[in-house]
């Protein structure tokens, strides 16, 4: 008895384990593609600083936001599709 | 094989959101997306999924026809025997 | 005995579907590749329906018939040069 | 989870290597960079980092705040009950 | 290992049919490719061979060369002591 | 005794195993960046030849060679910021 639960809890831990990780996979894939779209969109090109400047940096906080925004309507379109 | 599917679809999803942005969004004037560019992206969105239907269906008919293809030479070269 | 038999046998289980995932992935990031390339090709730009019209669905069709044929002649010369 | 941080890190080296060389090298009339590519390069990678920062600062702010939604709403729920 | 390189090699297959479907097919009026869609795709496909030969070939240089300089300096500090 | 210092060795083992994995991953990848970014700029097109010509061929080589060049300086930059 004793050796089921714990033949079940290293089930659900397993489980648990494996939905973190491909939740942080996601995250991480997610912020991957921002920042490779942002920078596409805002960094000014010739590159000539490597620093950014303030133009630079509102572009990228409104491309966040825009980007957000984005995320929510493909999710709810792909949730509403699959009901 | 069930992860697998989770993971593929995340990342489907993620791919279909930078798709949709860098067709729609137009520039970074503002912190909301505009009333145009908000439709764009569910108009994207929803062509896409209509596209990801119609090409699975073209490609799962064509590996169908391919394992009945591959099963009736079996069958023919058992005949042949 | 009978325990070499079944180790033997999970080993070839365990490799039987190591070749079926991979098998899967191949087919899955072909459908992807397909479905990406025809979008590409294949969808009206601006975007102002979110239904396909009937001009889009034959394009898709022809785009996927023609994808096979590549596949088939990309297939034929990288076996080719194996061997 | 730390195999895949070094996994993520040289992924992200090879993009950014790939994405500069696109931006900056311009011709392949010579072995060596430039010394305009060479600047190009060091100019293209260190941008991309101060980006990566500000977007994963913005990024964390996001789901900060989704989690703190989301207990504010449990705990809402808590009270309703 | 070998496992990954099945995988690789698969990969680089879907990643070629890609690139020659996108470089060489020009228009979607006709359900079968055109002569010329056909030789592209073939040339596309065999050119792109010849380049993974030769950058394969100087990225193995490469590294070589890197592992003689490493053991070079090992050898060298051994000495030093 | 002895089977603590067999788990140690096996640990270790996998360890090593885990980072070759890696590092060779890693080296896939670059290889086929290179691959694919110098076959974009040397590759004449379109395509009339499956041969590569020695324009072609010197191209590659120098492609190659700067696109070490840009390895080392990302790698330099990278480095130098973790500290």
């Amino acid at each position: 008895m004793a050796d089921a639960s714990e033949a079940e809890r290293n089930m659900v831990a397993a489980a648990a384990l494996s939905m973190a990780t491909t939740e942080l996979e996601y995250r991480v894939s997610l912020l991957n593609s921002m920042v490779s779209t942002c920078h596409e969109r805002c960094a000014a090109r010739p590159y000539k600083e490597g620093q950014l400047s303030v133009g630079e940096n509102s572009c990228l906080d409104r491309c966040c936001a825009k980007y957000w925004q984005v995320v929510a309507i493909v999710g709810q379109l792909l949730g509403s599709q699959k009901q | 094989l069930e992860q697998m599917q989770v993971r593929d679809s995340l990342k489907m999803y993620n791919k279909l959101v930078e798709r949709c942005f860098q067709e729609c969004v137009e520039d970074m004037r503002s912190k909301a997306l505009t009333g145009k560019e908000e439709q764009c992206v569910s108009k994207c969105c929803e062509k896409f999924m209509h596209v990801t239907a119609r090409v699975g269906m073209r490609f799962q008919e064509f590996f169908s026809q391919m394992e009945q293809q591959a099963a009736a030479a079996a069958a023919a070269a058992g005949t042949g025997k």
